[in-house]
């Protein structure tokens, strides 16, 4: 069972998207809570990126707090994708709303995604 | 395609922390023209789509140009809502604006092909002799005249 | 108060129906603007009184008539939002533009209450010799430098 | 406790206020769902006004699904409370979000108005 999540907050810009970055049990969470669009893709894959040097193991992007996404988001998550895949980390994607995923699935990578319920799930994965 | 003056007209600049509130416009629009809350999240896509390719593309993301946007609320025997959005941006041949094929999986790429598939028209023009227009309209479901079927002067060489 | 482009200028209609479409985008640019959801829902309502004000006694119920608003975010030391609300209707005295006694309880005479209980600031002008301009201003909490305090030519003579 | 409701749906239309009145106990219950405003207070007015021809008894306006109302919304429901005075009808609000509420606690008619928490503690006005 680990010693429970360390969570580390990163300071919340007022109406903008706020991303924080969790341990437990061995899997790297990074979960943003907001809209991704444009004007935030940027502090997603900067966060990604962190979190991707940081892991060797399994990353789980929980995409509870993130009610719409658009293709740069979903660039943002692709990219991810890619790098992890080159480096062997176990990408994750869970929670994710049903209109995030209609999007995903109007982008055809509902099947390239490993797509979890939620952060139990994909201890399992 | 009803060409009476639009019910709201939206001018802003080509920011992308402008995205957000645009979407209120339109999900509010979209909710109001009778749409519901899942269709009028994929206007907001489709719009928003639109915008951050003529910010990434049109004006090369300098964030102080001016985009126009109008919006139709049609209620007469084909209810739904028409989107023009027009830019001062470089022009380009309305062909070149594409989607990826999407068995290609790479970032980037979909924003074109997620306005196609969302609405039931699109095209990009030329507007006279400096920017682009980018029309979209969607129809009430319910009042379906077959999708992507936008007339013989709808030459924007997309693929649907 | 910043003078420079607004981030979003919006031309309506003086249709009640366009009324849930602009407060979508209020209440977004709001939330944008580091507003709470709270604090965003009475700022639709301050616009949403003064755009139902224009449309009753400025233009009498013509629901043709223009609406523009302008829509500043300020970041500066002063965060909040300024929102300018412009007509062409029956210029008016800004002084008879006020709120009823509310100890007398009957229907009507709470718009202007609201909007001046809302914002941190709030005044009517006439608007070169045609129509009238209504300047909102709301500061983000935790930027107050005093309430109504919005200096000598605020001549709207409204009693806060 | 009577026979159930007797429940008259109103045509909805999209995008708009939907008015349902239905009958409870000898209470009559008007249940807008939307929010109000200049655009649809004359709809609302107009169901007020047939609902108090059609009771002698107890109003209750149930604002369960009212999550925004202008002054236009306000203005029309002091008009109904003053018509319920005059014919000594028992007028309630119930299940007031606290959005709408703190629009009346703004135009000072919180205490004008008997505002209940819902329905059942209507039955004991
Ligand atoms: N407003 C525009 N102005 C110029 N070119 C555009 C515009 N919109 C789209 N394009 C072109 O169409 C291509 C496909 O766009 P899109 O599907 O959104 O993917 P992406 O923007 O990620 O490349 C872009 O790469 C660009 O070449
Ligand atoms: N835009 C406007 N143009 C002209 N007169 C106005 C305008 N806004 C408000 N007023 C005047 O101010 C009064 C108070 O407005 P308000 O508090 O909204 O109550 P109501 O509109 O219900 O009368 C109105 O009755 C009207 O005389």
């Amino acid at each position: 069972m680990g010693f429970g999540p360390h969570i580390e907050r990163h300071e919340m810009t007022p109406g903008e998207l706020n991303i924080t970055t969790e341990t437990l049990d061995e899997m790297l969470i990074v979960r943003p809570t907001g809209e991704v669009d444009l004007g935030c893709a940027t502090l997603l894959q900067e966060n990604l990126a962190t979190a991707l040097a940081g892991t060797t193991n399994k990353l789980i992007i929980d995409l509870v707090g993130v009610p719409y996404m658009d293709s740069s988001g979903v660039a943002t998550l692709v990219e991810a994708m890619q790098v992890a895949r080159r480096n062997n980390i176990n990408l994750l994607l869970c929670n994710m709303q049903d209109r995030v995923r209609s999007i995903f699935e109007i982008a055809r990578l509902d099947t390239v995604f490993v797509i979890v319920d939620d952060i139990d799930a994909a201890r399992g994965v | 395609m009803s060409m009476s003056e639009p019910q709201l007209q939206i001018k802003l600049l080509s920011d992308p922390q402008l995205l957000g509130p645009v979407r209120g416009i339109v999900k509010a629009s979209a909710e109001k023209a009778g749409f519901d809350a899942d269709s009028a999240s994929h206007l907001c896509l489709a719009v928003d789509e639109g915008l951050a390719n003529i910010i990434r593309h049109g004006y090369e993301s300098d964030h102080e140009q001016p985009i126009w946007m109008s919006i139709w609320f049609e209620a007469d025997d084909q209810p739904g809502l028409t989107i023009h959005i027009e830019d001062e941006a470089q022009q380009v041949d309305p062909s070149t604006i594409r989607s990826r094929d999407l068995e290609e999986v790479r970032p980037g790429g979909l924003g074109v092909h997620l306005i196609q598939e969302i609405m039931d028209e699109c095209s990009w023009e030329k507007r006279g002799d400096k920017g682009m227009i980018l029309k979209l309209r969607k129809r009430l479901p319910g009042n379906l005249t077959g999708c992507g079927s936008s007339g013989p002067d709808d030459g924007d060489g997309i693929e649907r």
